[in-house]
């Protein structure tokens, strides 16, 4: 059991990182409205490392969590964008929830949303509204914990998490930046969708899309 | 674009050889683009460890630092871009023992998640790690919150009182505090008179009127707070210290050392006659300007145009400023 | 003309008035521009004096280099221009004591007529003098003699030989033996990537194409060798050094000091890259570089590109150049 | 009798800064055109400060070596340009061999003439065909002496020494210049003048227009 969870974990992470190539350059541009234009790059050569460091783990040996920490490390190997150590925290949070575990039902996703949406908030200091990707992680997270709690089926629990998600990388772009660069701009963010909350809809929408 | 470079791919690892090919007080770890002091005591007997850096491209900063009584370690990223974490946490490594890290980051995002992840993933391998921030630049105070202000020129003050500290054998907690204070203690604020080419572009980030100059910018090139008319050396620098002022740190009987920076592409005699009209001004207004100096310090690539730092003295902070030290880049005198 | 100045007519004084007022070790005389070193004994007890000058816009030079160890006393002309002999003469009385002194001149007309006749003047009053004559430009080698050669950024290694020997109470003819022969052993040659502005003019003194640099120019600006396409770091270093290995001054086995000049407003990054290429070709060559410094120490106005200049060195002249000295233009390490 | 030369020494110099500056914008646009353009400019301000510093002289009381070297300091305050030096020591020579003489005669005469050319040759290492002042001032001593070793006429002398004066300075026109800043130039300065010759020829056309 436990060969096939790390397996799909991994599985998670490459298409992940094929979804971030394919958007790549859309997110640089949204990022060219109210940051500094790389957004695409930093997240592609951030998931570019995580799946080159995954290979190189023994996925019939390797825990959940190692699969977690694995990732975590790989993507300290990307440049020093803010992503960097935002989504190595969260990885390093979710690996750590994960520990002993070996399934990834609900509960174990539930957990994992939280604990990535968790640690980005505590590495970056930033609140909801602050036009971040947590703008995106923490209402997905939060519809994870009510969908468990109403025990809602697999399918509509993944439905539940994905539309919270697309929502709030919608909402970001009524408010104004208070963190990263573009919060140099202020007014000048508002009308502009938040790049790192987009990309974080699409990985969202991409674990969605996995039914585990 | 006319640079004497390379490779627009290349240019950090290139300058950095480059510096530490010139300064016997150096040495470039191998597989990162950290300058470490060379010459350090094995582990257990290594005095706090005082790091800092972040992107490149605001040379002599951070490299040029390194070197007894100042930097332990400079962590460099690409041209504009945080170091990333893996490279902070190697720095903090190769340079920290038991008596642990102090390190000084500019307040940039990207900067302040980077380094404080490598801090915290230090942390948990036994090495004691404080983080100051510093932000020092006083050209948005009307328009974000005190703790939003950016990172500049004045941050090497800090570097070279916590670099004194630390080589005097003070506790990473003491050392810590020294830095804090004098981060805040400290008030910039710069105007440009162009903007930079990064090496990768190839074209100058915006371009300015013949006459029109860049009130408050950042050191990437980022936004100031206005455009004007290029005015007198006597009328910029007072218009520099009037904003410092007016943000309420600078008044009759303060004493003060100041630091005149060439933002890149500054020549020498417009440093001088710059320096000439802030030390002329400070003395006009009472204030005591204990130390000057005037140079390129902390460059924003070929930025054309000058900051000024001004930071709070008193007798122990001044004998720290007056520590001697190893660094190439400090400049003599004062 | 975008510059950080006050008045295009007033711009030495200011620059100076902000040297001085920035350096402990230096004052400015009331009435000339003429900077001496600070607390000299009365004359009867003075070593030998070294002085130079020339124009001003070589910021620094020359007065960044005035203080214990390097020069006496430093005297500026207007931009580009040589100083009036009066100057030249006031300069040699305020800092000369019986143990005579040593005037270094860069190998232009008016310098060294004005610098020629204080000398005689001085002389005429009892004050022994000493002339030495720096021309290590090598970039017109196949074109004006040996004799006609311009001097460049080398001369600072002149200034740092002699200052040294004056220090340690060497005779007159003693310290200008040692500055003959540095000035014998130095190579010089400059690269521009564009023109520079007079501040009395506003305008560039020629526009060199987009990607157009020109090779072996004078630092007033004069006409170089020829015209090229921007190259390399590496090809531009190896042009240089390669002229200077084809004038005889370079070869296998040598032990120099290299000094990497900007030439006012080429940033930091690109000095230390060109630096890089430097030491490399040098010691790819088989030659050792015994100490090496990259950096602004004499300039030409706001022209951006570097010079580079090789001296052969002894276990002597290193003594000398690793001597201490206050002044505050001499770069730290090496 | 004393009192008289000193005087016409004097109105010498000041006749000499008179016609330097009517032709100062001349001067600096020959040397435009072989060195950086400031000769007018030179000259200028080296004969106002030789007037001003003869202006402080009484010259009832002064000896015409006295007039001489006054002459020679005030060329010193002007800016640093080779001219300076030259004049100055050209004018102390001559001061020097003017001592104890109180007669301005044809004999005085050529012996200042020559003591200028001597002076500015010493100082300035140039010789005849470096396309320099010394071109104009070396054959109007040399003319001088010749006058008065045939004993000419006063009228005589004069015109021998002006038109020494003005076909030297017209030769230059034909030389390649080897000292100053015209030197770095080399063949590009064939066909041009040389402005320290045009200005040494209106000098000396001035003097023989006094006829001492
Ligand atoms: N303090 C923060 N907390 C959470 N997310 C942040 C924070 N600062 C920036 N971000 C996110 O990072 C994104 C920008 O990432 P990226 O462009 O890769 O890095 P950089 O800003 O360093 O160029 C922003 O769009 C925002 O969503
Ligand atoms: N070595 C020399 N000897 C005699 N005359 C010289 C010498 N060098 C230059 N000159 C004269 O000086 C003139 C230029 O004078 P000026 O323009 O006033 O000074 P600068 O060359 O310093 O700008 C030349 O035209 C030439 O006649
Ligand atoms: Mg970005
Ligand atoms: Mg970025
Ligand atoms: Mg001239
Ligand atoms: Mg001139």
């Amino acid at each position: 059991m436990s060969e096939t969870a790390a397996r799909t974990l991994a599985r998670m992470f490459e298409r992940m990182s094929e979804v971030i190539e394919a958007e790549k350059d859309h997110l640089s541009e949204l990022d060219g409205a109210v940051g500094d234009g790389d957004h695409g790059i930093t997240m592609s050569i951030g998931f570019k490392a995580v799946t080159s460091a995954l290979a190189g783990l023994d996925l019939d040996e390797a825990s959940l969590s190692d699969v977690m920490s694995t990732a975590a490390s790989g993507f300290l190997d990307a440049v020093g964008a803010s992503t960097g150590p935002l989504y190595a925290t969260g990885f390093r949070r979710a690996a750590r929830v994960l520990t002993g575990r070996d399934r990834l039902d609900l509960a174990a996703c539930r957990d994992m949303l939280t604990a990535i949406a968790e640690g980005i908030r505590e590495r970056g200091k930033a609140q909801r509204g602050d036009k971040t990707m947590l703008d995106v992680w923490l209402p997905a997270a939060e519809a994870a914990t009510a969908a468990v709690a109403h025990n809602l089926s697999k399918q509509d629990f993944w439905k539940a998490v994905e539309t919270a998600a697309e929502n709030g990388a919608a909402a970001t772009a009524t408010m104004i930046a208070t963190k990263g660069r573009a919060a140099r701009l202020r007014e000048r963010s508002l009308g502009h969708p938040d790049p790192g909350a987009a990309s974080a809809a699409l990985l969202i929408k991409t674990i969605a899309s996995l039914q585990f | 674009m006319k640079k004497l470079i390379n490779d627009p791919s290349t240019v950090v690892r290139d300058m950095l050889e480059g510096v530490v090919a010139l300064s016997p007080s150096a040495v470039l770890l191998a597989d990162e683009n950290v300058v470490i002091r060379s010459g350090l005591p094995e582990s257990g007997a290594r005095k706090v460890a005082v790091l800092s850096g972040g992107g490149s491209g605001h040379e002599p900063a951070h490299a040029g630092y390194v070197g007894g009584g100042m930097l332990t370690a400079a962590v460099a990223g690409d041209v504009f871009t945080s170091p990333s974490t893996d490279a902070v946490l190697a720095g903090i490594r190769a340079s920290a023992g038991p008596a642990g890290a102090l390190v000084i980051v500019k307040n940039y995002t990207g900067d302040r998640l980077n380094f404080g992840l490598a801090a915290e993933l230090a942390r948990a391998e036994g090495i004691p790690v404080e983080i100051v921030v510093v932000a020092d630049d006083v050209a948005l105070k009307d328009t974000v919150p005190a703790e939003r202000r950016r990172g500049i020129a004045g941050t090497l003050l800090v570097h070279k009182l916590a670099g004194a500290a630390a080589e005097q054998g003070l506790s990473l907690e003491e050392v810590a505090r020294i830095a804090r204070s004098a981060a805040e203690n400290l008030s910039s604020m710069g105007i440009s008179l162009g903007s930079c080419t990064l090496p990768s572009v190839g074209k100058p980030g915006y371009v300015l009127g013949e006459q029109e100059i860049e009130v408050g910018l950042g050191i990437h090139g980022e936004q100031g707070v206005r455009r004007m008319s290029i005015a007198s050396a006597d009328e910029l620098t007072a218009l520099v210290l009037q904003t410092i002022e007016a943000d309420g740190k600078l008044k009759r009987d303060d004493r003060v050392v100041l630091l005149v920076n060439g933002l890149g592409s500054t020549p020498p005699m417009e440093l001088s006659i710059v320096a000439r009209s802030a030390v002329a001004y400070l003395e006009g207004m009472g204030v005591t300007v204990e130390r000057a100096w005037a140079g390129t310090f902390l460059s924003a690539l070929d930025m054309p145009g000058f900051s000024l730092s001004v930071m709070h003295v008193d007798d122990k902070a001044l004998a720290f400023v007056d520590a001697p030290t190893g660094a190439g880049a400090w400049p003599r005198g004062g």
